[in-house]
């Protein structure tokens, strides 16, 4: 029954679009956009959230979380798309959490786990240098010095890095002048001299961050996942991330479907519903079809988190690939079929195709995504 | 529990023991398929022995009563009996059979004793081909709209009029006809459904090439052809609750259509067609286009499965016309890009042509439901806009 | 012919003249540019000086009488001034002019003699900025079902109703209104073009803020606003006819759209943001995207000008609906192929974001008639499906 | 007014509608078909093609031709595509007439352009050696010995070769064992020893040769366009060749679209004609849209080779990219539209979709020249 919900996750699932149906949506969104909140995100919902154990739900029961799997989180994540809730959820628990939990050692999980899932600890991931997604590109240099490292560079686009406590940060070891190794990972606290935070507010009213690391001082024991071990964790939560996303994008191609199937219900123009045309209908069939196809692949995708083999990155990739496609397609066919109310800013529907082109470009957009299909199934 | 996996190993021991090893290997060739009916034969003595011994057993359709000539098994057994077939990679006994797939399940469904009695045993014994009389010239996409007329003559019918697109009425021996039996009242309200054997007198058949050169469908022209009343299934007039009940069945089977084993995946064959730069393929536009399907495809196989787990679990479900719609258009992009792959070489048009099966896959989302009726179903039945 | 010639040259002479250098340079910034009305003001010196010399030469509107301000050159002389402006680059000494471009070519047209005399000269002059008003909350695709009503009082109408999407209603004069004068008979049938002062009593103005942060557009609310009766465009009730007209001529504005002077290519553009491997894109996927995205336009550019042309010869063409459709679509692709080129660069919500005009080209298909009307009407008058 | 006909092409175009509806069309193609043809065109068509002057419509006046313009014969190459006429007339009196013009000696002019404006001679262009069209992959070789040459190798896919009494073929020149120089096209003779052509029926019932050369012996005259130029000159003619399939599949989009134009009038569904479907009715604007770009495009490629500049072979692969799609959506959409009927070999509207699909693959298809427009706009 790999393609249906266990109880636990429909649990999870039913619980989070109760909670974030009533609690998130677009007006609490439109609030911290005009309030210009520098968080990014409400933090009376942040708490509530804890509350409800969301930063505790991938963390072991052994750290002090409830150990669900990945597909009850991309419950949470898939709501979160459709009610544009905003948290430190996806940085922190979602990513964070994996790097520890995949690459950490007792210690590092010791130290950290238990205060992400209590909520009180803000990790983010620090990867991309370049506008476009390149994980591979890594120009940032932790430079050794005994049993030290001294790290310099700068990072793009990191999500919630400026309300974070630790970045998970990938650079080369150089020695002298030459290069050893290749990537590698560490555990940087924000709070590190040499390090410059600046926030660079979104389309989406989020926030992502340019950091600059000046000759920051780290110890051998702020590398995760061991040296030169960098691209493949990273792989790995990258897989982890873009799934998400993947959950995330398709909760945000049903909601906006939903509003704009309602809106057609509506809006009369020549006497009728507009959705008595046929060509609106015609493509709204399509449209349908195409949103039950990316339920079908994210479930799998999700599953496959859990249960990781050969399969999950191909999975991974063509899930971002599909959901990137179909919620392009979703959000601007809202605006389009929402006419001329779909262009103001009074209306909510333009929130959806804000996020979701920042959550199809986090990371890998669906040409990227597609291309890495190709090269994973090697063509 | 313990039945369930009692019945597991008894039936893998049936099958080591009547599946001969020639009927565990994939089908090159559709001459190697055995579909049943009057003018058939066996391809060989190992289908023979295998298609007698998974009659005998009454496996050939599982979950029908014994009395009928049925397997008499739960839906559970059925379940478990698949895996094991698959497990062998058995083959089908009987291939595309519009009796056990179709007009069986609305038999036993909507039909009289008597009409199960006497067609059912029949459909399982491979001894009659049936095939359907649906559309019609000046019907096609407007199904109720047909004009063959049965005019009631006491204890029998009288039929007159044209079927088209037909799938292999040529080698069918009974069909199962949508008829006018009420010629006033509402278009959807005077339909029935009736059964005859194609070599009554009056009936005609003729092959209707394709584009693509080949005849799977015919025509069927009925010129005072006698039924019998008793080959009424369900109430008279009330023939278009069936017909809805089998077109649902037809989309689901024909969505299916991507679904068949190859040797190759498309990726394969560009990669041996077109050749490798730095580990990609060298047309990098068609390498994005086939990797694009490749997701798709993927994603439409999950949806089938997913669908159809949904389905057992919660008995929900209005989804055949989007798996047809999707699964036939799948088809035909994975036709065209077969077509780019191959280049001059697709171009022939010898027997064994790559044209061939492109051509013919046009043809997908036209016949059993055109693509834009199955939008219209969606459109009307799930998103309820109207 | 010897005279066209000779216009040319002394065209040539007189621009060389009159055209100042640094009003023969791109437009850098938007606030560059005049687009007249009681509350503009010149940028430069430069400018006044060349607005000033065009409008003395009635070179703003070139074909349209020397009585009224214009130019009253033939239609080859306007070409022929095309052309002259063209080689040297020059800017247009108004841009934008609602008044020039849709409702002057109207009450040249339809209007008395008085409209003329009365607004015309002004709208060449530069003094008064013109707005329209059509589209009402519950008719936008579908603008004859406006409700905007206007009351007879003898010599005046009272209006009273509410317009939106009226462009730079904030920033104009007077506005060329759509308003029902008879209620009870068709649709179609009821509707008369007036205009008034936008400082008339009872005329609120609000901006509507769009997704891209900015307010091209307004509502405008009409409470008992006094119009007077000779500010009737044509026949009473006859409004519709005038309406059609218009339309065609704003849709043939909006299909030009994607046609705005720009320092980059699409390529270039990627090129210098992603750069190149082996001389190509190193995104495939993209690279395919922009040629497609870039044949396709140059064919849309070629259309526009072939259309134009045939227009000219024969008289014939009902294309500005395609045009526009086409065109809109184009933008739309453009800004969303830019924003992949630019990937997280383009995300920032600063100023210069290059989200912003990806934001604002979502709204292309939607004003000026969706592509959705647009696609209605070539079927239904080109086509003539239906 | 380069985005007009002039009178001369106008008059041509009439014309050739006006001949071609009449005289040739569906009926004359299955007819050949069924018959088996093996020539693969009427020769009762063909000779009044002669009569009407076509094979010499680009031969200059100086050669016994007529001295039109590209745009008046892309007139009816686009009418051949609208009536599927078959016919030598693009193997031999566009592409031959044009090789010879384009980079023949006056010796080779004088033989060949006379007799191929009388539609007595007949020419083929050999120049793909591989399934997709690649021309710059040569491996047929002429050893040079002496002035002489001997030529061997395979050519695939030769249009009209099993009929015409010379072949432009395109070879590397080798001298012992060592290749000196680029590619070269030769003229050779049908006649030759050594050649071997093989008919192969396409799926578009016309015919395309498989030739082998077999130590065919050439003497220095048989060389077109100077020794090492062959690519410059293939170049040339492929551009020609790519414009004129490119007006052929325009006359097909065009002539596809008022069928299954007509058919949507004609056909009545659930009480009324299927154009009243605005489903279908958006469809076929978008179609009519897309066919009106075609017209401006090809127009401007065909102007473009009577006026050969940087621009030129832009614009005809732009052209040939840009119908190739539009004749894949016009024929594609003419079947579904039609139904059941279009399914079917009885019906016409099949022999559209069959000849668009080779006249998309000839000399490169729509990715093909996609790519080509990219590399010759610099990414």
């Amino acid at each position: 029954m790999e393609l249906l919900l266990n109880q636990e996750e429909s649990m999870v699932k039913d619980s989070a679009k109760e909670f974030l149906s009533t609690h998130a949506g677009p007006s609490l969104h439109r609030k911290l956009r005009d309030n210009n909140c520098s968080r990014g995100y409400s933090d009376a919902l942040w708490s509530q959230m804890v509350d409800l154990g969301w930063p505790a739900v991938l963390v072991p029961e052994d750290y002090g979380g409830l150990g669900f799997s990945h597909v009850a989180m991309g419950q949470i994540s898939e709501q979160a798309g459709s009610y544009l809730a905003s948290s430190p959820l996806f940085a922190s628990s979602v990513l964070g959490v994996s790097a520890i939990e995949l690459s950490g050692t007792q210690q590092q999980k010791e130290e950290l786990l238990p205060s992400i899932a209590a909520g009180e600890l803000f990790l983010a991931l620090a990867v991309d240098e370049t506008p476009r997604h390149n994980p591979e590109f890594v120009d940032c240099k932790a430079k050794k010095s005994g049993s030290e490292y001294s790290l310099s560079g700068e990072k793009l686009y990191v999500v919630d890095g400026h309300i974070s406590d630790k970045l998970i940060v990938s650079a080369k070891i150089s020695n002298n002048q030459e290069d050893i190794g290749s990537t590698t990972l560490f555990i940087v606290p924000t709070a590190s001299k040499g390090i410059e935070i600046t926030r660079v507010p979104m389309v989406d009213s989020r926030n992502s961050s340019t950091i600059i690391f000046e000759n920051v001082h780290l110890s051998e024991r702020q590398i995760l996942g061991g040296v030169g071990n960098g691209s493949n964790v990273l792989s790995a939560i990258l897989d982890i991330a873009n799934t998400h996303l993947a959950a995330e994008l398709l909760g945000i191609s049903i909601e906006s479907f939903r509003r704009t199937l309602r809106y057609l219900k509506e809006r009369k123009q020549f006497g009728v519903n507009i959705g008595s045309f046929q060509a609106l209908q015609h493509r709204a069939a399509t449209l349908w079809s195409e949103i039950e196809l990316c339920k079908s692949i994210v479930l799998k995708a999700l599953r496959s988190l859990d249960n990781p083999n050969l399969s999950t990155p191909r999975l991974a990739s063509s899930a971002k690939a599909k959901t990137c496609k179909v919620a392009a397609l979703a959000t601007n066919e809202a605006v389009q079929m929402h006419g001329g109310i779909g262009m103001t800013d009074e209306f909510d529907i333009g929130f959806f195709l804000k996020r979701a082109r920042v959550a199809q470009l986090l990371f890998g957009d669906q040409r990227y995504h597609t291309n890495r299909v190709s090269e994973l199934s090697g063509f | 529990m313990q039945d369930l996996n009692d019945f597991r190993l008894e039936t893998r021991d049936w099958l080591e023991n009547y599946c001969p090893q020639s009927m565990r290997t994939p089908v090159v060739d559709e001459i190697e398929k055995y579909c049943g009916g009057r003018r058939s034969s066996y391809f060989s003595e190992d289908q023979r022995a295998w298609v007698e011994s998974m009659i005998s057993k009454g496996w050939i359709a599982p979950t029908w009563p014994r009395e009928y000539g049925g397997g008499g098994l739960t839906k559970e057994q059925e379940q478990v009996l698949k895996e094991e077939l698959s497990a062998i990679k058995a083959r089908s006994p009987i291939f595309s059979s519009m009796g056990l797939s179709m007009i069986g399940p609305a038999i036993l469904e909507f039909g009289s004793e008597e009409l199960k009695r006497q067609h059912l045993p029949k459909m399982i014994r491979g001894e009659i081909r049936w095939c359907q009389g649906y559309s019609e010239p000046n019907s096609g996409s407007d199904l109720a709209g047909l004009q063959t007329r049965a005019e009631d003559f006491g204890d029998h019918f009288v039929l007159n009029g044209q079927k088209v697109w037909t799938s292999s009425a040529d080698k069918s021996d009974w069909m199962f006809c949508l008829v006018r039996t009420d010629f006033d009242s509402g278009k959807h309200s005077g339909i029935s459904l009736v059964l005859f054997d194609m070599e009554s007198a009056g009936v005609t058949v003729r092959p209707i090439k394709l584009i693509s050169g080949a005849s799977p469908f015919c025509e069927t022209y009925l010129d005072n052809v006698k039924v019998e009343k008793n080959q009424l299934v369900g109430e008279i007039n009330k023939g278009w609750t069936i017909a809805k009940y089998l077109l649902t069945h037809e989309r689901q089977n024909i969505g299916d259509i991507g679904n068949v084993t190859r040797s190759h995946t498309l990726s394969e064959e560009a990669v041996e067609s077109i050749g490798l730069h730095e580990g990609r393929l060298s047309d990098s536009g068609l390498r994005t286009e086939i990797a694009e399907w490749q997701i798709d495809y993927e994603c439409h196989q999950l949806t089938m499965e997913r669908v159809n787990l949904e389905i057992e679990s919660f008995g929900v479900g209005n989804t055949s016309a989007m798996l047809k719609y999707y699964g036939t258009e799948l088809n035909k992009r994975r036709h065209e890009l077969e077509m780019s792959i191959h280049g001059g070489a697709a171009l022939g048009w010898g027997e064994d042509s790559i044209a061939r099966p492109w051509l013919r896959s046009k043809g997908n989302s036209i016949e059993g439901g055109t693509s834009e009726i199955q939008l219209n179903i969606i459109s009307k039945r799930i998103l309820a806009l109207g």
